[in-house]
């Protein structure tokens, strides 16, 4: 029971969260609402048992990207949203269609797909097993996002560092 | 006969040797002359090749003979299957015929870019002679398309005017049209495994192929629409006039020429080799077609101002006789139907360069603005007079042999398609005749015609073997049917059956 | 399950089996590290010509894992087997290609070029790793590899608006289809608890398929559909296409393509995934169709090929849809004729269009014929092979695509395309007729032709030629892959 | 006890939140959020799965879709500074060089 | 029971924090005035101990003021998203270990998880929010300026003090606060206790020091707030009780620093052990104090000696010195395990 309502308690954030953040106008209150959203996620893992997905769950969505979000906001002054014609259009089709329907299938599945419910912490996630996946079945993977991780830092790099101190080198040189 | 390995390999040789030719023009130097000079040598070593190809036919034998075949592509199983009957040799010995004549009219009317001219023609020439030689689907497909891109770029690039607008056109309607041709060949390819067209053939007449007997009228129609377009049968034809009248003269000539014949050749071989039924059932309304298209052609022409288009026309009216030869499933209609393709090759050839020498001396091709030429060109109008009357089908002339033929097939068939297609001759002599007349005969009616020039030797080496072959093909047609009739019968041989079948009934 | 003792390293030959991979990342890094070292002036030609010495050295690794035994490696990650090597071939050839291309491009645009050759390399690396991958989390990530280093390819030429708002645009749409792509995952291993393909393929074989696995079918295929630019996920492509660099677009309108093609026939076909004919069919005949229809007014080339390409996709879908015996070797080979030809096309445009990418309206390429044969030709050659003319490449891949077809008896679909076809050939021919039969407005010369662009013509032309006149060994090759994924 | 259809059922909701964002909003980092927003919901369904299956790989591809997302956001936020540095604003609707 | 002892433990805990934020600035005010050859507070109570208790009642009649033009519902909840991310991540910090009260055997920690290090780290990793925020939502330049530098600052040295705590967590074995400090246990040769810092990882704590300072915004690195470019950086508009959160929040966050560091390096509550039951019950905990005071009081010390670092030479510290420096550290302890293994 107790499982149940701080499921429902932390969802009903979530979902919110999910809904303000479309509702808002401001970028900064979607961000805020989204970093909801990821913190109550982090508690449902925990009630999923994947406490080390929970607490890197924070760490990385919640204190890193989001922050770089939030910095960017900041960056750039971002201000309210304009609305375009367009974009109502937009909005009155989108909303209730893309929210319904989604939903409606996502139900529907998934009662019928027979899944059986799952009490609290079945399936803990200690750091050490994870870790012995990571480092032997997942090796390659692991290995491979490092290629990633390079690329973003260069691309990072490259696209955001001003054009024209480029050219400056090119120049000194 | 001679050794078998010359024999295995003339096909090929006849057919590569232009295209060797375009291939050493690439790396050449850019120097007019000489290239005009190889050219001509390319191409007159191409057809002196060909003549290898009547003197040691096996005329009296039926099926094909100087047979090559290679396996070129495993997967798909593609050959490499040459060979040729009595029809397509002919058709090869036009090609090869009409192209050093196309070299020598074009001598000094293109002037700019020519090695990229004599490039395109030469690889022109080499996809005509595939085309007709080509035993295996895939590689006469292959060739068919071929054929599609220097033409275009012939018309688009040396052509006149509104050149872009008709190679365009030109490249479009053969390209839809081809399209449906493929399809019913990937659809036969999936059937049966094979390319190979006596395999198919006999897989067909065997009732081996699955699916043939629902699939068969639309495989028939997949290859007729492709032919048809390219022949042009009357409601597709409305390319023709615009490529003809904006194409460079060597352009029309090979055009009209051989590109035309290209279609009923497919017709011929493939749509009555491969559905005799099909065929027989969808007859009636081609024939139809056909008769429209000789009327129509012929009305339309004689109304045209333009001299091109008028003999552009002109070719639709006589590639209509041809259409309605072969569908009348008679071996005088297809005997005829073959021969037409020959004599309208050499003479609508013939009719193009005359139109090519005026358009050179005075830009235009508006009748209006000729008129009592004969008086300033008097060598030019002889032979102008000459290959009109082989156009109308003056009798010991090539003209009316063929379609002499084709209408006593027609006949046989439905009188009233001979009679109605008899009156096509009749229109033929009164535009033709009418076109002569204004344009040769009475005053000068433009003082700048009166300074024109008659034809120089140039001109008239390139004439003369079409006025030469006019007049042997009209005075011993033997010498070419004896070799076309057993290829015909062996066409008609389902027919045969076919008929006896419903005569058993 | 139970983590497995970590004692266990990989063999030897593992190592073999990821080759390409490592040689490309090496070179990668090797570049990064050599990028602050060496003179800026003469940085491009030299870390140019190291990333085109780890391209080759990477297309040696690929032929040399034909040497050794099949197999899988990193506890059935990846499997390497005569498919992905023919789409690691294709891939880093691909790759050496554009590498030829961007030298004279670096310079004319004075772009820094550490980052570019590198990420370029990187790219690849996801590219060669999709296509090896058995795994659909190690396909995620690989596709995200290969994904966002185009992104920031694409946005490459930071101080012009439109190649930022061209990279905007493929990031947001892009992440949003990996979205898709991962949720499909997602699903998959809920519907089958697990994400290993041939598992995957065990399990929807063994009992009733659940419902669950179509939803996570259908996904998937979305997120790969916007990869490959199939209707009705194609909005991106003429707008990235048009902002990006021109040798990039060459890039990315090829290799990443391909890679995506060898996860989806991986995935459809080895997985046995449920109910993909009649999805397929659907996105095929869309794409052809939309696809060709765009191109039909569309004056900017860059935007003309965009279309094409989605087309072209409609086309390799057929494929798909006909029965693996004949769909997949037909899928394999038009991957390689496409590549060859679009790759060259970007070529070509890369170097007319010259700095600041100003030449790229159709109106430009008029006179070109005249101008400069050699491109004209070349261009010619690599637009007639996409029409789908014989002796190039694109006939064969067109041919044994509807032939594939047939076989399955999809008549419609093939009718659907080859119309398609006839329809397509319209707006390349206007290409054609611009080179050869208008003349230019103004007589501006064109740049010579440098040594890297005429290779990468030179191969990508020899590429299309020689697939239009012998495909039957690369046809064999492909065949006996595609007997190794069913 | 709570029936992992729940689970499920939130993450397919935070999915299509995300989409229906995605479609709907207009400013470029809102638009990038609803995808974060998707990749939420993807990872509640991964750890609800390995849950169901009993199989810790589910939550070890959480790890690796973060690195993505991290990696993604690194890159696009680039992209997005990028874009303002060149056009002024951050609104979809009027980063409209290329038409659509 | 349990519920009922959790939540007298958090009380404590919250009043021992709160206490110690106090009177860590009234002893900042005190070094630092013994540096500068000043007294520092000394009118309020003897040796103005009871000078926190006056600023708290200033802070709390003070006037509170919200400039116009802020964006208001952040300008508010800025304050407090920092003040409580500040005061929850002690809820993981084990002070000491289990002790006995009435006869109940109870671990001297809110709550005894196995991944609390991560639990620390997600927790202050979110402490950003609360200042970028401020800055933000503040509406003026200096404090934009100021909360970008502070949260660009935050985000690059969290890199650097994460990847100096792996080869701690490579020692150790764990995530779980508790068994790092269980693994500190110990001499070599009788005389040098089995510390982390002992144990080669003595670069790693030198890192974490750097990095400390960094995300507390302390004097070397306090760009952030620096009065002399910024006024007072994020917290430029804010008065009263407001700014006292933000007070408290750096405080409280030193103080945590604090306590990780004596935890992971220092060997936690380890120390000699005499006297009476009852006193080894409690020196642990003595220990644990002293530790942290040292530390606090190295920070107060540093403040009062060093000048501050320029802006890209913060930056340029972090990126190329501290995080090259961090991962080298965690190659070769790497190594050294795995080889000892």
């Amino acid at each position: 029971m107790l499982h149940l309502s701080i499921f429902l308690f932390f969802g009903a954030i979530c979902a919110a969260g999910a809904v303000n953040l479309l509702v808002q106008r401001h970028p900064i209150n979607s961000a805020l609402s989204l970093i909801a959203v990821m913190v109550s996620l982090a508690v449902e893992y925990l009630l999923l048992g994947a406490e080390f997905v929970a607490a890197v769950q924070v760490i990385i969505y919640a204190g890193a990207i989001m922050v770089l979000f939030v910095f960017v906001i900041m960056l750039l002054n971002a201000g309210v949203e304009e609305r375009i014609e367009g974009s109502r259009v937009a909005m009155i089709l989108g909303i209730p269609g893309m929210l319904v329907g989604s939903a409606l299938v996502a139900w529907v599945l998934l009662e019928r797909s027979g899944t059986s419910s799952v009490a609290v912490g079945s399936l803990p996630g200690y750091p050490k097993e994870i870790a012995g996946l990571l480092f032997h079945d997942f090796l390659l993977p692991f290995e491979v996002t490092s290629v990633l991780v390079l690329i973003a830092i260069m691309g990072a790099v490259v696209l955001a560092s001003h054009p024209d101190s480029e050219t400056q080198q090119k120049k000194e040189s | 006969m001679n050794s078998p390995t010359l024999d295995g390999a003339i096909l090929t040789l006849v057919t590569f040797i232009p295209l060797a030719g375009a291939l050493l023009l690439i790396v050449a130097p850019r120097r007019d002359r000489e290239i005009r000079w190889f050219a001509l040598g390319v191409s007159l070593l191409g057809f002196f090749a060909s003549l290898h190809l009547p003197v040691h036919f096996a005329r009296a034998q039926a099926g094909f003979q100087y047979e090559l075949n290679v396996p070129w592509i495993p997967t798909p199983n593609i050959h490499y299957h040459m060979g040729i009957d009595g029809i397509s040799m002919w058709l090869v010995v036009l090609t090869t015929f009409l192209t050093p004549l196309c070299v020598l009219i074009s001598w000094k009317s293109i002037h700019d870019r020519v090695k990229e001219f004599f490039i395109l023609l030469l690889i022109l020439e080499t996809a005509l002679i595939g085309v007709f030689v080509s035993l295996d689907l895939f590689l006469f497909y292959f060739f068919w398309e071929a054929t599609l891109i220097p033409m275009a770029l012939l018309i688009g690039i040396y052509g006149h005017e509104r050149r872009v607008y008709a190679a365009v056109k030109f490249f479009l309607y053969t390209m839809v049209a081809s399209v449906f041709m493929l399809a019913a060949i990937l659809w036969l390819y999936a059937k049966t495994g094979t390319f190979d067209f006596v395999a198919i053939q006999t897989a067909i007449r065997g009732g081996q192929v699955a699916g043939f007997a629902g699939a068969g009228a639309w495989l028939f129609l997949g290859f007729f629409v492709a032919f048809a377009v390219k022949v042009p049968l009357f409601p597709v034809h409305t390319w023709l006039p615009d490529a003809h009248v904006e194409a460079p003269t060597a352009g029309s000539v090979l055009l009209a020429g051989v590109l035309l014949k290209m279609g009923t050749y497919g017709m011929l071989r493939f749509n009555l080799g491969l559905f005799p039924e099909q065929s027989r059932t969808n007859a009636k309304w081609i024939m139809v077609l056909a008769i429209i298209g000789i009327i129509y052609g012929a009305l339309v022409a004689m109304v045209q101002p333009n001299l091109k288009k008028l003999i552009a026309y002109s070719s639709i009216s006589h590639l209509g006789f041809v259409v309605l030869g072969i569908f009348s499933f008679t071996q005088a209609g297809l005997d005829g139907a073959t021969f037409v393709m020959l004599a309208h090759g050499v003479s609508t050839g013939a009719l193009f360069m005359l139109a090519g020498i005026l358009y050179e001396r005075r830009h235009t091709y508006d009748i209006a603005s000729f008129g009592g030429i004969a008086t300033p060109m008097p060598v030019y109008a002889t032979f102008f007079l000459f290959i009109t009357l082989a156009s109308v089908g003056l009798p010991l002339l090539n003209g009316f042999v063929g379609e002499f033929l084709v209408l006593s097939g027609a006949f046989q068939a439905r009188a009233v398609y001979g009679a109605l297609g008899a009156t096509g001759v009749i229109w033929s002599a009164c535009y033709l005749l009418w076109m002569y007349q204004r344009v040769f005969f009475g005053k000068v009616t433009h003082d700048v015609n009166l300074s024109l020039p008659d034809l120089n030797g140039r001109e008239q080496i390139a004439l003369w073997p079409t006025a030469v072959a006019a007049l042997i093909m009209g005075v011993a047609p033997l010498l070419w049917l004896n070799a076309i009739d057993p290829a015909v019968q062996t066409a008609l041989a389902p027919f045969v059956q076919l008929a006896s079948k419903v005569v058993g009934q | 399950m139970t983590p497995s003792t970590l004692q266990t390293l990989p063999q030897g030959i593992e190592y073999v089996r990821i080759l390409p991979e490592i040689v490309l990342s090496a070179f990668g890094i090797v570049i990064m590290l050599l990028d602050p070292l060496v003179d800026q002036r003469r940085s491009s030609r030299m870390l140019g010509t190291i990333a085109l010495i780890g391209s080759l050295a990477a297309i040696a690794a690929s032929q040399y894992q034909t040497q050794c035994p099949p197999g899988t490696a990193f506890w059935d990650m990846v499997r390497v087997d005569a498919f992905s090597i023919f789409f690691h071939i294709v891939v880093t050839t691909v790759t050496a290609v554009v590498i030829l291309t961007s030298f004279e491009y670096m310079d004319v645009q004075q772009l820094h070029a550490g980052e570019y050759y590198a990420l370029v390399l990187f790219g690849a690396v996801g590219m060669c790793l999709m296509s090896s991958a058995v795994e659909l989390v190690l396909i995620f990530i690989a596709l995200e590899i290969s994904s966002i280093s185009t992104y920031i390819l694409a946005g490459y030429r930071r101080r012009v608006a439109i190649s930022s708002e061209s990279s905007v645009k493929y990031f947001l749409l892009g992440s949003f289809a990996t979205a898709f792509f991962l949720y499909g995952v997602a699903l998959m291993f809920g519907a089958t608890g697990s994400t290993s393909i041939a598992k995957i393929g065990e399990t929807l074989n063994a009992g009733p398929v659940p419902l669950l696995a179509y939803v996570a079918i259908a996904l998937m295929f979305v997120g790969l559909g916007f990869k490959v630019a199939a209707a009705p996920f194609h909005i991106w492509t003429p707008d990235v296409y048009e902002g990006a660099p021109a040798p990039i677009v060459g890039f990315m309108s090829t290799a990443p393509k391909a890679a995506v093609f060898a996860v989806l026939l991986r995935v459809l076909f080895e997985a046995h995934a449920p109910g993909r004919l009649w999805l397929i069919w659907v996105v095929a005949a869309l794409s052809m169709t939309l696809g060709n229809i765009g191109a039909l007014v569309q004056d900017n080339i860059k935007r003309l090929l965009a279309y094409s390409s989605i087309a072209h996709a409609g086309y390799l879908l057929v494929a798909f849809a006909a029965l693996p015996s004949s769909g997949i070797p037909a899928a394999m080979f038009y991957t390689a004729a496409y590549a060859a030809m679009n790759v060259g096309c970007f070529a070509v445009i890369s170097h007319f269009a010259s700095a600041g990418e100003r030449r790229v309206t159709l109106e430009d390429y008029a006179g070109l014929g005249r101008r400069s044969p050699i491109l004209a030709a070349t261009l010619t050659l690599f637009l007639l092979s996409l029409i789908g003319i014989p002796i190039t490449g694109g006939f064969f891949a067109k041919f044994y695509v509807f032939s594939a077809a047939l076989q399955a008896d999809l008549v419609g679909l093939t009718v659907i395309g080859v119309l398609n076809s006839a329809v397509g050939a319209y707006y390349y021919l206007r290409v054609i007729v611009m080179m050869y039969m208008r003349e230019p407005r103004e007589e501006t010369p064109v740049a010579p032709i440098p040594f890297g662009l005429g290779a990468a013509l030179a191969i990508s032309g020899f590429a299309t030629l020689y697939l239009g006149l012998l495909p039957g060994r690369v046809l064999e090759y492909a065949r006996s892959a595609a007997a190794l994924l069913r | 006890m709570v029936p992992l259809s729940y689970y499920l059922a939130l993450s397919g909701f935070l999915f299509a939140c995300g989409v229906t964002g995605f479609l709907i909003k207009r400013n470029i980092i809102t638009i990038f959020m609803s995808i974060e927003l998707m990749l939420n919901g993807v990872n509640l369904s991964f750890v609800a799965f390995a849950a169901q299956w009993h199989a810790l790989s589910g939550q070890v591809f959480v790890f690796f879709v973060m690195v993505v997302a991290a990696a993604e956001a690194a890159v696009g936020l680039a992209i997005i500074i990028a874009v303002f540095r060149t056009r002024e604003t951050l609104n979809v609707d009027r980063v409209n060089l290329l038409k659509l | 029971m349990y519920a009922l002892i959790s939540l007298v433990k958090i009380v404590i805990a919250l009043v021992l924090l709160l206490t110690a934020v106090a009177y860590s600035v009234w002893l900042e005010r005190k070094v630092v005035g013994h540096i500068q050859n000043r007294w520092g507070p000394t009118r309020v109570g003897p040796f103005g101990l009871l000078q926190p208790l006056a600023d708290g009642a200033k802070f709390l009649f003070k006037e509170d003021l919200t400039p116009p033009y802020v964006y208001k519902p952040l300008y508010i909840a800025a304050p407090m998203i920092s003040v409580i991310f500040a005061l929850t991540s002690i809820a993981v910090i084990p002070i000491g270990n289990s002790i006995t009260v009435g006869g109940i055997r109870t671990p001297l920690q809110i709550a005894d998880v196995n991944i609390g290090l991560l639990i620390v780290l997600g927790i202050t990793s979110m402490g950003v929010y609360g200042i970028a925020l401020a800055g933000w939502s503040s509406n003026s330049k200096y404090s934009l300026l100021g909360s970008l530098r502070a949260s660009a600052q935050m985000v690059s040295y969290e890199i650097a003090l994460g990847l100096s705590l792996i080869g701690v967590l490579i020692m150790s074995g764990s995530f779980s606060l508790r068994e790092i400090v269980d693994a500190q246990g110990g001499t070599f040769w009788g005389f040098i206790p089995r510390w982390n810092i002992f144990q080669g990882q003595f670069v790693a704590f030198f890192i974490y020091l750097m990095a400390a300072f960094a995300e507390t915004n302390r004097i070397p690195f306090d760009l952030p707030e620096a009065e002399t470019e910024l006024v007072a950086g994020y917290h430029t508009e804010y008065s009263a009780m407001k700014f006292a959160m933000f007070f408290m929040a750096e405080y409280a966050n030193m103080i945590t620093v604090a306590c990780l560091a004596s935890l992971l390096f220092l060997g936690g509550w380890h120390g000699p052990l005499f006297g009476p039951a009852w006193l080894q019950e409690l020196l642990p905990i003595a220990w644990f104090a002293l530790r942290i005071f040292g530390f606090l009081f190295l920070y107060i010390w540093i403040r009062g000696t060093l000048p501050r670092f320029r802006y890209d030479q913060l930056m340029s510290f972090g990126w190329k010195f501290l995080f090259p420096l961090a991962i080298a550290n965690l190659v070769i302890t790497a190594l050294i395990v795995a080889l000892k293994a």
